[in-house]
């Protein structure tokens, strides 16, 4: 995969996570036991042989830089290509950010001096396990201009707000999207990513840069349909989108269900994230553990129940943990009752004390609380 | 090139016969223990963790499977530019290839190697012990004595003393007399096979020993008694933690079960010293809503649908429904079926085991069975040792 | 393991006989060019810059001198843990050692390596070659013609033929015949080394080769004759750049030489195709107020007080007082005294050279006078070939 | 040296060398043909065996986090300690900035959380070679509370202003400490380097903080000289004192003298710096070098006299380049004259001009000018 640049659009705000967003971007919150959301693209394009990779990102990206390092664990640590993560070139208020695309112009030359023929633009939110080959192939054969991703679900049961759906005729060519479930509702979801040529892109970056539009789904692609050609791929693996923090939690409990703990985490590739060394997890005598995902380095003596504990979680003697989500090295006191709650990484729950969510709207405890 | 004040040359040698089936295919270092590591990450990672960054790995046989394992050392914090770890194998030379002799000719063949560190200090070790040690520490009290080779005691039982190369010391931790496997030992400090030499000394030992024709090429049974012999000052460093041979299918299966006790002396969740081991990229282990763990080691990649007791498994094991493992080690990527019972049996990687099986004996008493790698176990088999 | 799509396999082994007291210590492919890379740079470099990031160098010979060489990749941005640069010298095997008795046996004997990787593509190439190829272009042209084996081709002289493996092809570039060093050439295109192979192909010519007791185990000489006569889809890829054999002391000059043009056709400052190579970390070139240098190139290190004219200077080198250096190359950390001449000249790694010598014989005709590595010549000594 | 923590102190404002330092930190202030000055602690640092180095930035870190990546060059891209780059643990207007204590204070627990007994800090404008064993060594057998590095320099003629100077007594103890060359005049320059126990810095950070105090030099050594045992190690070789633009010039024209060039490049260790992968320097047939420091990658076909030339620079034909400093990749044209210049990087003179500069007060070139 010499022949492709991959792009991380973390250029647009999004801050729907609430408290799991104050103070990372959303690429960097923690999912799965072990992951952050961007491990999932990451891992997508490491295992596609991409060794060049442009992080366009925003604000709050200190967590990320300490997650990514110089992006071994994704084979990124190179000197030709490698990993590059390209912040918006001036320092601003938010208010004077315009969109997406202001970055992405900010960094033109980055597209310039490339050799690349293709990009691969992909987005932090879209959870899927895909092997991009497939579709780049798809893409130069079928001669399109822009290659969408899609995937199929059903409108009926899973949540599409802020998801653009897309129009897909028999020869696969995009003929409508919007975002508005109202105006088009085929279950037929762009997975927001995006295959392009290269000197195709900076062309269309400049011009709508000329014209002063600034959202890259919107501007460049939305507003191209009947001009340029634009296909459709349909990606058939697991996809799980996070878009609001209940949406976190169900995605989250929906890794118990073992076809999807296999269809996401081994095809058609492994993930990547940053290594911690932990030990394998530790069962004592009292833990009393079902229907839960388990990282390693986690003590357990006492219950834990539909649940997701990330790595290096204690949970004590008589301890109970319930349909919660329980992030890097927290601990649970004896005693303790945790139960439909999202803790943060390193919250300390004093034994005896007792947290009781709500199964619907689960509740976040900030990052370091003691309580 | 930078000199480097110590290397470290790691014995990686042995065939590890009494592993059997284990070592059909492995070396011995590169055995799995402790549900993640292989048996040679805990002394690399005591190399990376007491600041020794660079370490010779001198092995007789297959090199491209260490080679492999090791790759350019990553894991251990060893991918290093200057040093580093490098696998040593004997090579074809222009006068035909030659078998490494002992554990001191392994040493004197590298002599190439060593050279280009320049180093003032040479760690000798073995790659198929068991413990955490700051070899650091072990250095700066060489240092300290004025030494010119430093050995690792540790006490043993005085019922096992002839199963190692036992030390007499003086008042002043001098080493006055070694015997190998003594019938009548006169201590029980045992050496732990670690040695700290400089780096001068030991090449001149080693040049001599060489032309010997009647050595062994074997430090505790040439170089170390010759030095005595010479009165060179030779030290003990006493050692005190946790520290095992594992060179037997028992002694495996024992230091395996020591890490289930609640408050193990061999801690794996110290993060002062991390023990570090090739990450197989696996996500979260997953315990069913039927499963059930206690009193166990579990690594990440696992999916348990039975109940899984006092014991250890590696990555990627799969345990069917109604299924029941107890005093086992299940090594990597092993698939269990349905209705299997599993007693006192250590399972080699990839093997696969049917349903309605019965595998070992039950029982504290009862002996270990051991099942080789990739094996096949059909359905509705027993087996036992 | 991740599956890779091709792998490199490259041949290092050659002793470099022809290259006289250059190759004493050093194996051929490790010999100094271009006043900063060694010849095994280029390929290495190729390597890199065409997307492949695994090459296994086949050594016969001092495995530890390219491994210290190589280290673990980094120049090259080899240093991976999934692939990388692996130095793959003839271990001794349990049935003692085995030479490798060809280009074809060094590939079969590491089957091992190869197929960890499970390549779809081979690539086959030379350490001691000189130029610039993007790899993947031959390898895309490879698949679109569905190619079984796919071998890079060069125009040489006629009146060169001779020297080379030379190729028939027709007018799509599917290759008819080769012959070996012909007498009587029906073309000029010559075989440049560089072999494209699906692995699966080359991997059962490699078995059966083995197995024939007549074949002496090479490329050229056995198996692609014996591809051809099977009729499998031979195709030749052109090559219209600089490339260059350095074989001799004679080419190897006239490659160096080749560089000082004002617009060489080998061009080392194009920043799309860097050629990579270990750094010595020196500092800038110092041209003392009495020194000069003109049509010359000159690497970091150097303290020049004399003047060099026409030459190549690695890194380290001293040029004193009122010397004077015409037509030659100084390789790395020579010391040269003051009031020396020294004409169309290969001057070896680490050589001392007293006052008011005289070395080598002036005029574009003379021969060329070659001094070892780390020799010394005495002050006021005239040398000549 | 696994006890040693390095420290390289980037968090007092130094803005001195103007135009230089408009967009970078003085610690990636370009030096020596190949180099940034912050290469020769960090070399220091690596050749002295030190795997944990921790860098305090204050702003304008941009150039210099790209100049140290992962550490690679100085064997610093380590899992276990390894590179650290800490800049103020808040973001902030300069104003509420109240010193470089501030920022050590902000991080305390990365010295916390560390195991290794001694820690060396320096800072990046004193430009030396030299291993800190001995000092280290000297620091532990005189059971000094703190050891301060020092240079004896001539205070006739070397520039001391902006440097403390020393009054040590026959004990190698510090009696007495001043910035004012009127107080004292003894050349025993303090090169903003000195050793210390862990623990007594932590101890010492925190009561200065406690104190309001904020200014590490003063607050926390210079206030203590009485209290503590602080003393002075002499350190032998060459010191090159950056604290002005012309400082910086006549420093870096030093390095033509042979003797200087071979001391501080080589004694006792290699100067570390960025890999380029530049071929080496070309001459063509009208060159006419001489007196000059001449980086990789250059291609001369002109005069050059009494100049520095970094990496990738081309001199054209009948160009003429004396008494100057280019910086990498700068061009200039047919038969142009560059005279007591420092021409900053990427810097392009085109064909025929002439720029003359003052010998006594060398002017600066932005950065990718044209000229």
């Amino acid at each position: 995969m010499k022949n492709v640049i991959g792009v991380i659009n973390l250029g647009k705000p999004h801050s729907m996570l609430d408290e799991l967003t104050r103070n990372r971007s959303i690429a960097s919150v923690p999912f799965g036991g072990r992951y952050r959301l961007i491990d999932f693209t990451l891992s997508n394009m490491a295992n596609t042989g991409i060794s060049k990779v442009a992080v366009f990102t925003l604000n709050k990206s200190r967590s990320l830089m300490d997650h990514l390092g110089s992006g071994k664990e994704w084979q990124l640590d190179r000197k030709i290509g490698g990993l590059f993560m390209l912040p918006p070139a001036i320092t601003f208020p938010t208010a004077d950010y315009k969109g997406d695309l202001q970055n992405f112009y900010g960094h033109i030359d980055y597209f310039n001096r490339s050799k690349e023929e293709y990009v691969i633009v992909c987005r932090s939110h879209m959870v899927c396990n895909v092997n991009y080959s497939d579709a780049l192939q798809f893409h130069i054969d079928s001669e399109a201009d822009i290659t969408m991703l899609y995937n199929r679900l059903d409108p009926d049961t899973v949540d599409l707000s802020n998801c653009y759906q897309l129009e897909v005729d028999e020869h696969h060519r995009v003929r409508q999207m919007s975002s508005d479930a109202d105006e088009i509702n085929t279950g037929n979801v762009y997975m927001e990513s995006f295959i392009i040529n290269r000197t195709l892109l900076v062309e269309m970056i400049e011009h709508c840069i000329a014209h002063e539009q600034y959202d890259l789904t919107e501007s460049l692609i939305m507003q191209n349909i009947d001009t340029f050609q634009v296909n459709a791929y349909q990606h058939e693996g697991h996809l799980s989108i996070i878009n609001s923090t209940t949406s976190y939690y169900n995605q989250s409990m929906r890794l118990l269900n073992p076809d999807v703990w296999r269809g996401l985490f081994f095809q058609p590739g492994l993930v990547y994230t940053k290594i911690k060394d932990e030990p394998p997890s530790k069962y004592i005598e009292t833990a009393d553990v079902n229907n839960s995902l388990i990282a390693n380095g986690c003590i357990v003596q006492g219950r834990v129940e539909n649940s997701i504990l990330f790595r290096g979680v204690k949970v004590a003697k008589g301890a109970t943990i319930r349909n919660s989500i329980l992030m890097q090295e927290c601990e649970i006191g004896e005693g303790a009752v945790v139960e439909n709650m999202i803790l943060d990484k390193e919250v300390c729950i004093k034994r005896g004390q007792t947290l009781l969510g709500n199964a619907s709207e689960p509740v976040v405890i900030t990052k370091r609380s003691t309580i | 090139m930078q000199r480097k004040e110590i290397i470290a040359m790691l014995l990686a040698g042995g065939e590890g016969r009494r592993l059997g089936a284990l070592t059909q295919k492995l070396a011995k270092p590169a055995v799995p223990f402790g549900g993640k590591y292989r048996i040679i990450d805990f002394t690399l990672s005591n190399c990376s963790n007491s600041g020794i960054d660079t370490v010779g790995v001198l092995t007789q046989y297959q090199p491209l499977i260490l080679n492999s394992y090791l790759g350019i050392g990553s894991p251990w914090d060893l991918d290093r530019s200057n040093g580093g770890v490098t696998v040593l194998p004997p090579y074809v030379q222009s006068d035909g290839g030659h078998w490494y002799k002992g554990t001191a000719n392994a040493i004197f063949q590298n002599i190439f190697y060593i050279e280009r560190y320049n180093p003032q200090y040479i760690l000798v070790i073995s790659g198929d012990h068991i413990y955490k040690m700051d070899y650091d520490k072990m250095l700066q009290e060489h240092k300290k004595r004025g030494a010119e080779a430093t050995i690792a005691l540790i006490e043993v039982p005085w019922e096992e003393t002839g199963r190692f190369g036992i030390m007499n010391v003086d008042a002043h931790d001098n080493i006055l007399d070694f015997e190998e496997k003594p019938k009548n030992a006169k201590t029980n400090l045992a050496s732990m096979g670690i040695y700290i030499f400089n780096w001068d000394v030991l090449k001149s030992y080693l040049t001599r020993d060489d032309e010997n024709p009647y050595s062994s090429h074997d430090f505790g049974k040439d170089i170390i008694p010759r030095m005595l012999q010479e009165e060179r000052s030779l030290f003990a460093y006493r050692f005190k933690d946790y520290w095992k041979d594992v060179g037997t299918i028992e002694s495996l299966w024992e230091a395996n079960m020591d890490l289930l006790e609640a408050f193990p002396t061999l801690n794996l969740h110290d993060t002062e010293w991390r023990i570090y081991s090739v990450n197989p990229n696996h996500p979260p282990q997953y315990i069913a809503p039927q499963g059930s763990a206690k009193q166990s080691l579990i690594n990440e990649g696992c999916m348990v649908f039975g109940s899984v007791d006092h014991s250890v498994l590696f990555y990627g094991v799969q345990v069917g429904d109604k299924s029941t493992i107890r005093d086992s080690i299940i090594m990597p990527n092993v698939k269990i079926g349905q209705n299997v019972k599993i007693y006192k049996t250590i399972i080699g990687e990839g093997t696969v085991i049917g349903d309605n099986c019965t595998i070992g004996v039950e029982g504290a008493d009862a002996p270990i069975t051991l099942i080789g790698e990739d094996s096949f176990i059909p359905s509705n088999t027993k087996v036992k040792n």
